[in-house]
C-alpha cells in the first residue's frame, strides 16, 4: 500500500486517502470539433500503459481534494516524484536510468560517510 | 461585491432544533462515565461553520479585519482565538474551515463579503451539514488509532494541527485544539455511523458520552 | 502415566500448575507455558494427524511456524471452532479441546491409510489430470469424492461470537522478531529515541535464546532477554507486541501484524468486567524503517520414510527439551550435515536420554560442538546419514549408511540402529518471506547454503534472517541494524555495548538435501519433502521427467509449498531436488516468490469491526427518525437509507408494496404528497466564471439563466454518454446551486473539480458540497399550494412564483429556499432548510397537511410518478451507453453553444450518430393488467429460433393507478421512428407479452399540471 | 502422444512411473514458422492447439518469455461462466463454454471443469433490474440462466446470510447452472501437451524483444534466442500487451492493473457453488483441495508488480464475511496478484492491427480465464484465414474510434 506525499498538504498520507485517475498529461484537444474520429478516440481511450516509469494523475480525495501528478515505477511501485498540476516531471522514462545511477551514487557516498539509505519517511 | 447570494438560515424565535446525533443518542444511548472510563465523547452541536475559498493573502487580511484572527500560516494548521471559540483550519491551498459560535456565522459572512469586495472568493455555510465531536481522556488516542489511518502520535500530531482523513469507512476532519482534547468534524449523514463506531471502538475503555 | 515424556526439571513451563486438555476425545495434562504440541509430546502422543493424500500417520516434527503436520481443529463449542490451528503455535489453556483434522474413523486406526498404502502408487503427482475423464458426465461425481477426501479442518457452522479489532500504527522502526538480533536492534533504536515497535510471533519474546545452550555475560541467555525486555518496556516510545506475527510486508513499508490477544486463553474470548475482549487484533503499520530479524528455519533431511512419527527437526528436539522440559522420546539417532545439529544430541544426552548415534554427513567433523559430543562418548558416524526410518506409527529404527553426496549414492553397508526418535538437520534457511512480499527475489548465498533477502528500500535484515548465525555476531548485527534504521529516520545512533559471548569454533557444513538411498528415487521408500501436501522426492523427479522444468511448474504440478505452512520446511529441499534432477544448481533453478501471509490470519481479524452494522455506513437524512417511527420500508441507495414506501396498517393488515404505492401515487395526483429528497447531491458554485463552467459541463445552455430561475441540466462524459442529471438554480449572477442524483453526488463534485483543476484552471469558480447542510422536502400535488400557503410568507401566486422559479422566505418559521420544480409532473415545491431545523418543518407540514390528505411517499412512488412523465433516472434508464439523443432530449442539447461542452464531439462519431441506436421510448402493454418486467428483453419476432435477435430492453416499469395500466420506459433500436409499432417480450415462464411503442410521456404531455 | 487413462495410470504405477513421457518437448527454435504465437498462457496455447487441430497449421511456435501458463493463467480464480449481457460477448463466452464442456476429453487432460453453477447475487433494486436484464438476454441467446429470489438463493447456499438484517440484504440472484470452475494450471498444460503432440514448438524462456516489420507487413520477431520469422504473428500477452504493442509501434486502449485474489486454508467441503456479488464486492468458491478461493475488483492504478494494495484484500474479506459470517474464523492463507489488461468497455480486443499479419488478442481484463478455449478457437480461425472469425469481429480495436463499444461493466464490475 502506497505512502504518498501530497504536494499540497506537504506530508505523506496513506493511499486510502487518494484515488488514482489514470494517466497524467492527457490534454483535451484544443478544438474538438475539428478533431478526427481517430484523434478523438485516441484522446478518450488510448494510453501509454508503460512497464516502468509512468506519470499518473491522482487526487487527494479524502484530504485537500486537489489533483496532482505522481511519477511512479509500475513494477517496483516506487514513487519517484510528485508534482502539482501544471508542472512537468523531472524524472521520465528517458532519464530514469541516469537518475537511478545518480541516486545510487548518492547513497554510496552517504553510506561511506556513515549515513544510511533514506527511508520512506526520512 | 462577489455577486453571490447570502442566506441567513437561522430562524428568529424559538424553533426546535435537532443535532445530527439527536436520533443516534436516543437509539444507541449515551453511556455514563464509570470508574474505568478512559475516554469521553461529547457533541458540540449547532456551531457556525463556514467554508472559505479564495486566495490566502486576501482572505487572511479580511479575517484579521473581521475576526482579529488570521489564517494559519502553514498547511494543516489550526488557529484559534484566545477563548478557543473561533477557529480557522487549513483544508486545502485555497480552502479554510471557519468555526464560530452558533449564530455568528451570518454576520461574519456578511462582513467578510464586504471586506473581500471584488476579490474572487467563495463562502459557503456548511453548519447544518456537519457537527463537532470531542474526544477526551487517556484512551482517546487509542480509540483514534482504531479508527483513523492518520498518525495521531503527539510527535506527528501536535496541538494546532488539523487534517481531513479516512475514519473507518467515512471521512472526518480531525483536529487537535489542545493537549487533552481532539475534535472530529463529522458530516451530518455519517454522524450516526461515526457515533456507533466510536461507541463500539470505545467499549473496551468504558467510553462515556456527555450531553 | 501422566506426561511420560516430561522431564523432571528444566524448561520454562510452570510445573506447579496443571492444565487439563482434550485431544481426540482423550484427556491429558500439561502446564502453563506449554504449546499444544509440547503437551502432546509430553504425553507421548505420537500420531497427531493423518496425511492429506496417503493417510500416513504423522507426528509433530517442528516447534514453531514451520510445523506441517500438527494441524488441528480447535474448539469445544460450535461457535468456537477454529480450523487448522498449528499445535506448535497454540498455547495450552485449561479446557483446550482439539481434534485431528484427518483420519477415519480415527488417527490411530485410519482406514484411509489402507488406501494410502495400496493406492499410494496410483497417485503420482497430477494423477487427477490423467484420469477421471471418462465418461465426461461422471466428473461431478468423481469430484464429490475427491473433495470429501480433501480439506484439513472444518469451518464453524455458527456465527462467530468473538470480536476483532484494528490498530493503525506508525513508527520509526519496526523490528520483526524478538530473538537476539531483534532485541538488540530494538534496544539500539529505542535508546536513540525512535518510535519502535518490536513484535514477535511467540508467546514470549526471546526467540532462539529461550532454548539456547549459550551464555550471555556469563549468565543464561534468558537473563539477558529479561534485562533487555525490561529496559525496552521502560522506554517511552517503544511498543512491545508478543504473540504478534508480521504477516504481510507491503509497498512503502506497510506491514500487517496479527496479534493474538486472547487465543491463548480460550476458543471464545473471555470477558473482563463485563467488557468484551477482542480475539485478535490486526495492526496496520506504516514504518519508517523495518528491521527484519525473523531468524532462520532449520531444514530437515529428506530420507526414506522420514515422516514416521518420531522423526523431527533437530532444533525442535532442543526446543522441546530446553524450553518445555519435554524429551520427545528415549533413544535418539541424529542425522546432520552441520555442527548445529549436535545441539539436539547434547541436549538429549543432558536430559538423561540415550543418544544412539550421530550420523554426520561430513567426512571429518571437527567443530567445538562435535568435540563436546565426542567427549560425552556419543558415537559419531562420519560421512553417513540416516537413509531410511523404520516403523509405522513410531520410529523403531534408523538405517544409517555411508553416503557419497557428490555421486548421490549410498557408499557403504547399511547399519540398522534401534531408536524411537530421529532428529535431522540439513542447515538453516533464513526466513526471507517478508522481504520478498514486495517483489524482491531472494538471492542464493553459497556460504550459508541458503537464500538471503535482496535489498528492499527501507528494510535492514539482521541476524539469522540474512544468514548471520553465531550468537556474538547476531547481537552485534542487531545493534548495527537498529542504529542504521534509527539513523535513517533522523536519529543519532545509540551506544549499545556488546555483551560477552563465547564464540564457538564451527566446522564447515556440507550441502545435503535429499539423502541417497540404495534404491532409485522412484523405486525407493517415500522421502517426503512437503509433508503437509504429501510431496515426495519421487514426485519432484517425476515432474521434471514429464517436462516440468521451471521450479514454478514443479511446485504447481506437485503442490510443493502450497500448504498452510507454505513450504517453510520443504521448499529449499524441493528446489535442491529439482536442481539435481535437472542437472542445475539451486540458484539456476531459482526461488519462488513468497506471498503474504507468513502464517494464516483469520478472516475475522482482517475484517476487524467492519462487519455487521458497521460493514458499511448507513447514511441518514435529518428526517430519518420520523420515517422509522412511521413504518417506512427502506431502500438502499448508495449508502443512504431512503424510505421506499410507507405501508399502513389497514384493519390490522399491513399494506403490500403495491397497495401502499398505489395509495401514495393517488395521493400525489389527487391531493398532496411529501418526499424526503435530502439525499440529492447539492453543490454550491460561486465565482465570476460559474456560468461559463456550467455551460461546459452541461449539454444545454446556461448563458441566460437569471437569478431566481432554475433549469434542468444533463451531463455527459466526453464519450457522449449521459452520466448524471439534475437541476441547477441561479442564486445570484455569480452563484449557483447544483443538484445531482443521490448516487452521483460525490462523483459529480469530483468531476467538476477534475475539469476545473486539470483542464480549465483559468476559470474563476469554486465548488463546495452542501449536500448535508440542506434538508430537502418535496411537497407535491394539486393541494400543495394550499398547504404551503398556511406555512410560508413566500408569495405563492402562480404568476409571481412560476414553474422553474425559486424563492426564499420562511416555511414554518424557518428560513427556506423553495424551488418550484417538479419530478412528479404535479404542482410541486421543493423546500430546502438548514438540516438542523428540518424535522420541525417536516412535522409542521404534517400538522397542517392532514386536512389536505398529506401523504408521505417513498422512492417507489417517486419512480412511478416520474416515469409517468417520462423523466429518466440516471443509472436506471441509462447504462453508460445512452446519449442525450438516444433519450430523445434534443431540447437539452446546445449544439450551437460557443464552447465544445463535454460530450459534444463524441456525438458525431460514426456509431453515435447511427439512427438505429437504442432509443428511449414508452411501452404500453397490450394487456393493461400486465406490468412488464424491468430488464425484459424486447424482440420483433417472438417466433424466431434461439438465438432470438433483441432490439432493446425495459428499464423502468410500473403499474400506474392513474393510467389504470402497466407502463414502461424502454430503449428500442430506432425506437423514435417506431411509434405505434408492436413489440414482444418473451418471458422465462414462456409467456410472450405484447406492447406498443408510445411516447415516454404518459401523462400530461403539455405539462399543464405542474404549471398551475 | 501417450494417452492418459485410469488404466494407463495403473500400468505406470506397476513400472514405478519410470515410463511417463514428457508432456511436451523442449525444442530448438526454427528459423521460420507459418504462425508465431507470442505468449504461452492459456489463450496462446489454445490458439496454437486449434491452429493445428482445426486448421491443419502445425508449423507453429508459441514463444513464452517465462514458463507456460505462468501469467494470469496461474493467478486467476478459475471461474467459468458465459452469462454476459451483450450479444457480442455472450456469443464469445458461450462459444468458450461449449468448448469447456468437452475439453478434458478433447485434449485428453482432465482440466477438472466442474459445472457447479455460478450465482451472481443482487442486493439492490438496480442489481435486480440488471440481473433480470442479463438473464433475459442470456435466455434469448440460448444461454442457460434463471433469476432466483432470496429464498432461492438461501436454498442453494444454506450457509449464506440471506436475512433481512444484513447491511445489504440479499434480494435475489442470477443462476447459471452450467457455469463453474476449472483447474487453471491443467488448462495450460493440457493445451500445451496437446499442441505439442500435433507438432507445435513451445519455446519457453524465450523473450520477444522486437517485431520485424517491413513495409507494413510483419516478418517475424526478434528474441533473446535469435530472430524467428513468420508472416503471421498473434500476440496473446495479457498484461504485457501494451508493452508488446508499443514495440510494434501500436498504441492500445489498455491499462494494466493489479488484480488480487486470495485463498483460505483448506477446509472440508462447505460451499458447492460459486457466489459472486457486485454490490458488497467479492466472490468466492471452494477448490477441490478445500481452499476458499476469493477475489474482488482491480486496484485502480496501473501496475505490473503482480501485487496490489492491502485495502483491496480487506474490503474483499469484509464482503465475504458479510455474506458468510460463519467464515469469520476461517483463515487466509495466501494472497497474490495478477496483471490484467483492461479495456475501457471491459471487453477484449481480438483484432488485426495496422501492421499486416500482426494480430492482437488482449484486453481480457478480469474475464480471460473463462474465455480461454473460445478465445483460442476464434483467434486460431482468424489467424488461419486472415479474416476475423465472425464471433471475434465485433472486438476490433476500431471500436474505440467509431464509438461502437460493448460496455460490459455491469457484467465485470467484480473481477472474476
Amino acid at each position: 500500500m502506497f505512502y504518498i506525499l501530497c504536494p499540497y498538504c506537504g506530508e505523506h498520507r496513506e493511499e486510502e486517502e487518494f484515488h488514482p485517475k489514470g494517466q497524467a498529461h492527457i490534454a483535451r484537444p484544443e478544438d474538438p470539433e475539428n478533431t478526427s474520429d481517430d484523434e478523438w478516440g485516441d484522446y478518450l481511450f488510448f494510453r501509454d500503459n508503460p512497464r516502468g516509469v509512468h506519470h499518473e494523475l491522482w487526487v487527494h480525495a479524502v484530504g485537500c481534494r486537489k489533483f496532482f501528478n505522481i511519477t511512479r515505477h509500475t513494477v517496483t511501485y516506487e514513487i519517484l516524484e510528485v508534482y502539482k498540476m501544471g508542472e512537468q516531471p523531472s524524472i521520465t522514462a528517458e532519464n530514469y536510468a541516469a537518475h537511478q545511477a545518480a541516486a545510487s551514487a548518492d547513497n554510496e557516498r552517504n553510506a561511506s560517510q556513515g549515513k544510511h539509505q533514506q527511508g520512506v519517511r526520512a | 461585491m462577489s455577486n453571490a447570494q447570502q442566506f441567513d438560515t437561522r430562524p428568529q424565535g424559538e424553533i426546535p432544533v435537532e443535532s445530527p446525533l439527536a436520533y443516534s443518542m436516543q437509539r444507541s444511548g449515551t453511556p455514563k462515565a464509570k470508574a474505568g472510563t478512559k475516554v469521553t465523547m461529547r457533541e458540540r452541536p449547532f456551531l457556525g461553520q463556514l467554508t472559505l475559498r479564495g486566495g490566502a493573502i486576501v482572505l487572511d487580511e479580511a479575517l484579521r479585519e473581521v475576526l482579529g484572527l488570521g489564517l494559519p500560516g502553514e498547511p494543516l494548521g489550526l488557529v484559534q482565538d484566545k477563548a478557543g471559540e473561533r477557529s480557522i483550519q487549513w483544508m486545502s491551498p485555497d480552502e479554510w474551515l471557519l468555526i464560530v459560535p452558533g449564530g455568528e456565522e451570518f454576520d461574519v459572512e456578511r462582513r467578510l463579503r464586504e471586506a473581500l469586495g471584488d476579490a474572487h472568493f467563495a463562502i459557503s455555510n456548511v453548519g447544518g451539514g456537519q457537527t463537532v465531536l470531542e474526544l477526551e481522556g487517556e484512551a482517546a488516542n487509542e480509540v483514534l488509532k482504531k479508527s483513523v489511518a492518520y498518525d495521531v502520535h503527539p510527535r506527528h500530531f501536535p496541538v494546532g494541527k488539523g487534517v481531513t482523513t479516512v475514519f473507518a469507512k467515512a471521512t472526518v476532519i480531525l483536529r487537535r485544539p489542545s493537549e487533552e482534547r481532539w475534535e472530529l468534524v463529522v458530516r451530518r449523514s455519517f454522524a450516526d455511523y461515526t457515533y456507533r463506531w466510536l461507541l463500539d471502538a470505545g467499549e473496551e475503555f468504558d467510553i462515556a458520552v456527555e450531553n | 502415566m501422566s506426561q511420560p515424556n516430561r522431564l523432571k526439571t528444566g524448561g520454562r513451563v510452570d510445573r506447579s500448575r496443571q492444565l487439563t486438555f482434550t485431544f481426540n476425545g482423550q484427556r491429558y495434562q500439561g502446564h502453563p507455558g506449554d504449546t499444544l504440541a509440547s503437551a502432546l509430546l509430553a504425553n507421548g502422543v505420537d500420531i497427531v494427524n493423518r496425511s492429506f493424500k496417503y493417510s500416513r500417520p504423522r507426528g509433530i516434527v517442528a516447534a514453531g511456524a514451520a510445523e506441517p503436520n500438527g494441524i488441528v481443529q480447535l474448539g469445544s463449542t460450535e461457535a468456537g471452532q477454529v480450523p487448522n490451528v498449528r499445535a506448535t503455535q497454540q498455547a495450552l489453556y485449561e479446557g483446550l479441546t482439539a481434534r485431528s483434522t484427518n483420519g477415519w474413523p480415527n488417527v490411530q486406526r485410519d482406514l484411509m491409510g489402507l488406501i494410502g498404502k495400496l493406492g499410494g502408487q496410483f497417485m503420482p503427482p497430477g494423477f487427477y489430470y490423467k484420469t477421471f475423464m471418462a465418461p465426461a458426465s461422471m466428473w461431478l461425481t468423481y469430484e464429490k469424492y475427491i473433495r470429501k477426501a480433501a480439506g484439513l479442518g472444518r469451518s464453524p457452522n455458527e456465527n462467530d461470537l468473538d470480536i476483532y479489532d484494528h490498530r493503525h500504527q506508525h513508527c520509526d522502526v519496526l523490528v520483526v522478531g524478538a530473538g537476539p538480533a531483534g532485541l538488540s536492534a530494538a534496544l539500539a533504536a529505542g535508546r536513540a529515541g525512535a518510535r519502535v515497535m518490536l513484535v514477535d510471533e511467540q508467546e514470549e519474546m526471546g526467540g532462539s535464546l529461550l532454548s539456547s545452550r549459550e551464555n550471555i555475560d556469563d549468565a543464561p541467555a534468558t537473563s539477558w532477554v529479561e534485562k533487555t525486555l525490561k529496559e525496552l518496556s521502560e522506554l517511552e516510545h517503544v511498543t512491545l507486541l508478543p504473540r504478534t506475527t508480521a504477516n504481510g510486508y507491503h509497498d512503502h513499508n506497510f506491514v500487517t501484524l496479527h496479534e493474538r490477544c486472547t487465543e491463548h486463553l480460550s476458543d471464545l474470548a473471555p470477558s473482563v468486567n463485563g467488557r468484551r475482549q477482542v480475539r485478535a487484533r490486526l495492526h496496520r503499520v506504516r514504518a519508517g524503517q523495518v528491521v527484519l530479524a525473523s531468524g532462520a528455519h532449520e531444514r530437515p533431511l529428506v530420507y526414506g520414510n522420514n515422516d514416521v512419527p518420531g522423526s523431527m527437526v533437530a532444533g525442535a528436539v532442543s526446543t522441546y527439551i530446553r524450553r518445555y522440559g519435554v524429551a520427545p522420546g528415549n533413544r535418539l539417532v541424529l542425522s546432520t550435515s552441520n555442527d548445529d545439529g549436535y545441539r539436539a544430541a547434547l541436549d538429549w544426552a543432558e536430559a538423561g536420554r540415550e543418544v544412539v548415534a550421530i550420523a554426520d554427513a561430513r567426512q571429518n567433523p571437527d567443530g567445538e560442538l562435535v568435540e563436546q559430543a565426542r567427549s560425552k562418548g556419543i558415537r559419531i558416524i562420519a560421512g553417513s546419514a540416516v537413509i531410511e526410518a523404520r516403523g509405522e506409527k513410531r520410529v523403531s529404527a534408523a538405517k544409517v549408511a555411508k553416503i557419497d553426496i557428490a555421486g548421490f549414492k549410498v557408499a557403504g553397508p547399511v547399519e540398522e540402529l534401534a531408536c524411537d526418535t530421529i532428529a535431522s538437520s540439513g542447515g538453516f534457511s533464513p526466513v526471507v518471506h517478508l522481504a520478498s512480499h514486495t517483489g524482491s527475489r531472494p538471492t542464493w548465498n553459497e556460504d550459508i547454503l541458503g537464500f538471503v533477502p535482496s535489498p528492499v528500500k527501507g528494510m535492514t535484515p539482521a541476524g539469522g534472517a540474512h544468514g548471520v548465525y553465531a550468537l556474538g555476531k547476531v547481537l552485534e548485527d542487531g545493534v548495527a541494524a537498529g542504529n542504521a534504521a534509527s539513523e535513517a529516520c533522523g536519529f543519532s545512533a545509540a551506544s549499545v555495548s556488546q555483551p560477552n559471548v563465547k564464540n564457538l569454533r564451527e566446522g564447515a557444513a556440507v550441502a545435503l538435501y535429499q539423502v541417497p538411498h540404495l534404491k532409485a528415487t522412484l523405486r525407493g521408500p517415500k522421502q517426503f519433502v512437503d509433508m503437509q501436501n504429501d510431496v515426495t522426492s519421487a514426485a519432484i523427479e517425476l515432474a521434471t521427467r514429464e517436462g516440468f522444468e521451471s521450479i514454478e511448474h514443479v511446485k504447481r504440478y506437485t503442490a510443493l509449498g502450497f500448504g498452510t505452512d507454505q513450504g517453510k520446511l520443504g521448499n529449499i529441499n524441493g528446489m535442491a531436488i529439482a536442481a539435481r534432477c535437472l542437472g542445475r544448481t539451486i540458484p539456476e533453478v531459482g526461488t519462488t516468490v513468497f506471498r503474504p501471509n507468513y502464517t494464516p490470519v483469520s478472516f475475522g481479524a482482517i475484517v476487524g469491526r467492519h462487519c455487521g452494522e458497521l460493514f458499511d455506513p448507513e447514511r441518514y437524512t435529518a428526517m430519518h427518525q420520523w420515517h422509522v417511527e412511521n413504518g417506512a420500508e427502506f431502500e438502499d441507495v448508495g449508502q443512504w437509507k431512503r424510505p421506499w414506501y410507507f405501508p399502513r396498517k389497514v384493519n390490522g393488515k399491513t399494506e403490500t408494496m403495491h397497495e401502499a404505492v398505489s395509495r401514495e401515487c393517488s395521493a400525489v395526483r389527487e391531493k398532496v404528497g411529501i418526499l424526503d429528497a435530502s439525499t440529492l447531491g447539492k453543490i454550491d458554485i460561486q465565482g465570476p466564471d460559474a456560468r461559463e463552467f456550467l455551460g461546459r459541463v452541461y449539454t444545454n445552455k446556461w448563458a441566460k439563466l437569471a437569478p431566481g430561475r432554475v433549469r434542468y441540466g444533463l451531463m455527459c462524459k466526453d464519450d457522449g454518454m449521459v452520466f448524471d442529471d439534475g437541476t441547477t438554480s441561479c442564486l445570484a449572477e455569480n452563484h449557483f446551486l447544483m443538484t445531482t442524483s443521490t448516487g452521483g453526488a460525490a462523483t459529480v463534485l469530483e468531476w467538476l473539480e477534475i475539469w476545473h483543476q486539470t483542464e480549465w484552471p483559468e476559470l474563476d469558480v469554486y465548488f463546495n458540497s452542501v449536500t448535508d447542510h440542506w434538508a430537502t422536502m418535496t411537497v407535491t400535488g394539486p393541494e400543495a399550494r394550499k398547504l404551503m400557503s398556511e406555512l410560508t410568507d413566500i408569495d405563492l401566486d402562480k404568476d409571481s412564483f412560476k414553474f422553474m422559479d425559486w424563492r426564499e422566505g420562511n416555511v414554518a418559521g424557518v428560513p427556506a429556499r423553495v424551488f418550484r420544480i417538479s419530478f412528479t409532473g404535479e404542482l410541486a415545491y421543493e423546500i430546502n432548510v438548514q438540516a438542523n431545523y428540518a424535522m420541525h418543518v417536516w412535522k409542521k407540514l404534517f400538522a397542517h397537511g392532514d386536512k389536505y390528505g398529506l401523504t408521505p411517499y417513498g422512492t417507489e412512488t417517486m419512480h412511478v410518478l416520474r416515469a409517468e412523465k417520462g423523466f429518466i433516472i440516471a443509472g436506471q434508464d441509462t447504462d453508460g451507453s445512452v446519449t442525450p439523443e438516444d433519450l430523445g432530449m434534443h431540447w437539452a442539447i446546445g449544439y450551437d453553444k460557443p464552447n465544445s461542452w463535454i460530450g459534444k464531439r463524441a456525438l458525431t462519431r460514426p456509431d453515435t450518430k447511427r439512427t438505429d441506436r437504442k432509443q428511449m421510448v414508452g411501452l404500453k402493454p397490450k394487456d393493461p393488467k400486465v406490468v412488464l418486467e424491468e430488464g425484459a428483453q424486447i424482440v420483433l419476432d417472438p417466433n424466431h429460433p434461439i438465438p432470438m435477435p433483441m432490439v432493446g430492453q425495459v428499464n423502468s416499469s410500473y403499474y400506474s393507478p392513474t393510467l389504470e395500466s402497466g407502463f414502461a420506459l424502454a430503449v428500442v433500436k430506432g425506437g423514435h421512428q417506431k411509434m405505434g409499432d408492436t413489440v414482444y417480450l418473451p418471458m422465462a415462464d414462456g409467456k410472450v407479452h405484447e406492447a406498443e411503442i408510445v411516447s415516454p410521456i404518459f401523462l400530461d404531455p403539455k405539462g399543464e399540471r405542474q404549471n398551475v | 502422444m501417450q494417452r492418459y487413462s485410469g488404466f494407463g495410470l495403473v500400468k505406470h504405477a506397476l513400472s514405478h512411473h519410470e515410463n511417463w513421457q514428457r508432456q511436451w518437448r523442449n525444442p530448438t527454435p526454427k528459423k521460420e514458422y507459418d504462425v508465431i504465437i507470442v505468449g504461452g498462457g492459456g489463450h496462446g496455447l489454445a490458439t496454437a492447439y486449434y491452429l493445428a487441430k482445426e486448421h491443419g497449421i502445425t508449423n507453429v511456435a508459441v514463444i513464452e518469455k517465462g514458463w507456460l501458463g505462468g501469467g494470469n493463467t496461474a493467478r486467476n480464480t478459475t471461474i467459468v461462466r458465459s452469462n454476459y449481457l451483450w450479444d457480442e460477448s455472450a456469443a464469445l463466452y458461450e462459444h468458450a463454454m461449449k468448448l469447456w464442456e468437452g475439453l478434458s476429453q478433447d485434449i485428453n487432460y482432465n482440466v477438472m471443469f466442474s459445472q457447479r453453477g455460478v450465482l451472481n447475487v443482487g442486493h439492490t433494486l438496480q442489481d435486480m433490474r440488471d440481473i433480470q436484464r442479463r438473464v433475459n438476454a442470456n435466455r434469448l441467446n440460448g444461454i442457460d440462466g434463471e433469476v432466483l429470489d432470496a429464498k432461492g438463493v438461501q436454498d442453494l447456499v444454506p450457509i449464506m446470510d440471506c436475512s433481512k438484517n444484513a447491511r445489504y440484504p440479499v434480494m435475489g440472484a442470477s443462476w447459471q447452472p452450467r457455469a463453474g470452475v476449472a483447474r487453471h494450471d491443467a488448462v495450460a498444460w493440457g493445451y500445451a501437451r496437446a499442441a505439442d503432440a500435433l507438432g507445435v514448438d513451445l519455446l519457453q524462456n524465450t523473450e520477444v524483444t522486437g517485431f520485424k516489420i517491413r513495409d507494413g507487413q510483419i516478418h517475424g520477431v526478434h528474441t533473446n534466442r535469435g530472430d524467428i520469422g513468420s508472416k503471421t504473428v498473434g500476440c496473446v500477452t495479457a498484461g504485457n500487451s501494451g508493452v508488446m504493442a508499443k514495440m510494434a509501434g501500436i498504441k492500445m486502449p489498455l491499462e494494466s492493473h493489479p488484480l488480487q485474489a486470495l485463498v483460505s486454508e483448506p477446509i472440508k467441503p462447505i460451499l458447492d457453488t460459486v457466489v459472486m456479488s457486485n454490490h458488497v464486492h467479492g466472490y468466492i468458491s471452494q477448490s477441490d483441495k478445500g481452499d476458499l478461493v476469493i477475489g474482488a475488483g482491480i486496484d485502480g492504478y496501473n501496475g505490473y508488480g503482480q501485487r496490489g494494495s492491502y485495502p483491496t484484500v480487506e474490503h474483499t474479506l469484509q464482503a465475504i464475511v458479510e455474506m458468510f459470517p460463519i467464515f469469520s474464523r476461517v483463515r487466509m492463507n495466501r494472497q497474490w496478484g495478477g496483471i490484467v489488461d483492461t479495456c475501457p468497455d471491459a471487453c477484449p480486443i481480438i483484432s488485426k492491427t495496422k501492421v499486416k499479419g500482426l494480430y492482437f488478442n488482449c484486453g481480457w481484463g478480469t474475464g480471460g480465464f473463462k474465455a480461454t478455449p473460445g478465445s483460442g478457437n476464434v483467434f486460431a480461425a482468424s489467424l488461419a484465414k486472415g479474416e476475423m472469425h465472425p464471433i471475434a469481429a465485433p472486438f476490433s480495436i476500431d471500436r474505440f474510434n467509431t464509438g461502437a463499444l460493448i460496455d460490459e461493466h455491469g457484467a465485470a464490475g467484480v473481477a472474476h
